[in-house]
């Protein structure tokens, strides 16, 4: 049994590391400020949540991987915001008109 | 709608429903020693009363039995949209397309459409970048994805899970 | 399992590092601002490894008020840029 | 050399290098936000100390509040920063600098080299006692029974920063509301982020106070988060930030210390000095405390950030 959640730590905690290096492999690679961001928030945040994942059973109690998962959802929805106004920032709300490849009406 | 005794009691189940989870959010912080429940109950009764001002009770909600499946749904995006990134990243080609994608969204302004902005954000290859009246500017990074039609399936799931009372 | 965390930790540390290197160079001040933000994510990631490699448990309420925290820098970067605008009702 | 200590180095090699590209920053804002990363990686290292409520502190202060106020402040420069950055000081002054400085570091290096080895400490003493106040955080005891004085005192030098903002304001406008009036779209992003977190921050802020009577945490901790959060609010423009004329506000403010210095006083009469408090009742009166300091701490942060009444009332 031990083992066995062992291995999950193991392998969920491995698969997070690996998107962290994903996300500065792209910061560093991607070639403009918003694309940047895409690979910052995207990649990261799915780091830190497999690392939360992976120390769930690690943790002891329900209530202690409770409160790991609570942090994740607060670092999620604060992702989820920061990159919408950095965004909008960086964008300037301009956009070029040329790139922009506008949908049906609904 | 227009009867008082209805408005009223619409706000206290509003209420209760914003004081369980935030009582369950103090529970899981604090514990349930007993010793600790009554700064748990002053914690609670102060959100509470602060979130109702400031999100006051509207016409719709959230479907809390809808709201597994969509978080489940958002939880599968979020996972996709990280293995997207890493293999646009890692891949020795760098397989970008950036660009902006103009999305008419359906949801007035306001909570839902800002939940749907949020939610949307999680999405693989796009993040909201502006307003232009009624339609939202995502960044994308590749516009010859699917986008619009993916974020149509998404705005219909969202609306599928809000109850209007 | 300690030696293990103890090596993913060193790695995300690692891993922030260099990612630092390109926010702190820029050049827009949106890059900048997104090291607020790998630190954020990136740093309550490591301190959850560090608070479970050293068994304290008291790290998780760091990490707590990081996550609670980890948008303020962003906020009062965007309110800036709208202050210096003539029309400050923007959407921000 | 172990993991662990391989490690340590890895993070102190990040915090050095990261502080000294805040120094060496010409930007003003690249450096602020050099000195915010540098703030939050600290927070890090203190736990690696084993300084839990130090790094809550650092998470709070560095991470959270005192970027606003240096983001603030980098915002307000911008404006005279180019004409300083061609300016070119003289090599006296230059010269004159780099001595200073280097005389500072000299004294501090001497100051660390001459510390007795062991180092004279109170820390036995303060952990042999610990059981006397009934609280389980043994900082919480030397902050609020040990040295209650340093910290009664510590509440009222943030008053007194408080007060010196608010003298910055012209004399007409004195008693209005601190800082510029903020506007946002009030169905806007950071509008909707200041509906949802203030009431999850509230609960935290609160755990955090509270739990500090046994494990890290505390007032200070607590009132920083509660801070933030009617910042947020007031950044998002949901809320105006209140008349520095307030009677209720001002109430608020002198609570913690008044209440601090009230149970201090009282001291010479129910217990042996002043601050000593009655061994029984040492608990109920510390924690009566904490709360007022919380609330107290909250409201000093919050208008401290807040700035100096720039509009009269109704404006």
């Amino acid at each position: 049994m031990s083992v066995a959640v062992d291995i999950i730590t193991i392998v969920a905690i491995t698969a997070g590391a690996f998107f962290f290096l994903a996300g500065t492999v792209g910061l560093l690679r991607f070639p403009d400020t918003l694309t940047r961001l895409h690979a910052l928030t995207k990649a990261d945040n799915l780091g830190l949540g497999l690392v939360v994942l992976g120390l769930v059973p690690q943790a002891g109690s329900l209530r202690g991987g409770l409160k790991l998962l609570c942090v994740w959802a607060l670092a999620l929805l604060a992702g989820a915001m920061v990159s919408q106004l950095i965004a909008r920032e960086a964008s300037g709300q301009r956009g070029d008109p040329a790139m922009r490849h506008d949908g049906p009406p609904p | 709608m227009s009867n008082p005794s209805d408005a009223l009691g619409r706000l206290m189940a509003h209420a209760l429903a914003r004081a369980v989870a935030l009582l369950i959010l103090w529970l899981v912080l604090a514990g349930s020693d007993l010793a600790d429940l009554p700064a748990g109950i002053v914690a609670v009764l102060a959100a509470t009363v602060t979130s109702l001002r400031l999100l006051p009770v509207g016409p719709s909600r959230l479907s809390p039995v809808l709201l597994g499946p969509l978080a489940l749904r958002f939880l599968y995006q979020s996972v996709a949209a990280g293995i997207d990134v890493a293999w646009r990243a890692l891949d020795p080609r760098l397989p970008l397309r950036p660009g902006f994608v103009v999305y008419s969204v359906c949801f007035p302004l306001g909570s839902a459409r800002n939940a749907f902005a949020a939610l949307t954000s999680l999405l693989p290859g796009t993040v909201p970048a502006g307003d232009e009246g009624s339609r939202l500017v995502y960044h994308c990074l590749d516009v010859d994805q699917p986008v619009v039609s993916q974020l149509a399936a998404e705005e219909a799931a969202l609306r599928h899970a809000i109850r209007h009372d | 399992m300690i030696e293990f965390m103890t090596t993913v930790l060193g790695f995300i540390l690692a891993m922030l590092a260099l990612g630092l290197v390109r926010i702190l160079r820029g050049p827009a001040d949106a890059d900048r601002m997104m090291a607020a933000q790998l630190i954020g994510t990136g740093g309550i990631a490591a301190l959850l490894l560090l608070g479970t490699v050293t068994a304290v448990p008291a790290t998780v309420d760091v990490a707590l008020t990081l996550a609670l925290l980890a948008t303020f820098a962003s906020i009062a970067f965007v309110k800036k840029g709208r202050a210096n605008a003539p029309d400050s009702t923007g959407d921000a | 050399m172990t993991v662990a200590s391989a490690l340590e180095m890895a993070l102190a090699a990040v915090v050095l290098g990261v502080a000294t590209w805040t120094i060496a920053a010409r930007e003003t804002f690249a450096a602020v936000v050099g000195f915010v990363t540098y703030g939050l990686l600290l927070a890090l290292i203190w736990v690696r100390l084993d300084a839990v409520d130090v790094a809550l502190v650092e998470a709070a202060i560095g991470g959270g509040l005192g970027g606003v106020l240096l983001l603030g402040a980098a915002a307000r420069l911008r404006v005279t920063e180019t004409p300083t950055a061609t300016e070119r000081p003289s090599a006296t002054v230059r010269v004159g600098a780099a001595l200073l400085s280097a005389a500072v570091a000299a004294a501090l290096a001497t100051g660390v080299i001459l510390l007795p080895d062991p180092a004279p400490t109170l820390a036995p003493a303060a952990a042999a006692n610990a059981t006397a106040t009934g609280l389980g955080n043994p900082v919480t005891n030397v902050l609020m029974a040990f040295r209650a004085m340093d910290t009664m005192l510590e509440k009222v030098v943030l008053l007194l920063a408080l007060v010196g903002v608010w003298s910055l304001a012209p004399d007409r406008l004195w008693g209005g509301h601190p800082g510029p009036r903020h506007r946002a779209d009030p169905l806007g992003t950071l509008a909707f982020l200041a509906r949802l977190l203030p009431p999850v921050g509230i609960v935290v802020g609160i755990y955090v106070f509270w739990t500090g009577k046994d494990h890290p945490g505390g007032a200070f901790q607590g009132g920083t988060i509660l801070a933030a959060m009617w910042l947020l609010v007031m950044m998002a423009g949901i809320a105006d930030a209140p008349q520095v004329s307030s009677r209720r506000l001002r109430i608020v403010l002198i609570a913690g210390p008044g209440i601090f210095l009230a149970v201090g006083l009282a001291g010479f009469a129910i217990g042996s000095a002043f601050l000593a408090y009655p061994v029984a009742y040492a608990k109920p009166l510390i924690l009566g405390i904490e709360v007022a300091m919380t609330l107290t701490i909250a409201a000093t942060l919050g208008l401290l950030l807040a700035g100096a009444p720039e509009r009269s009332a109704g404006q």
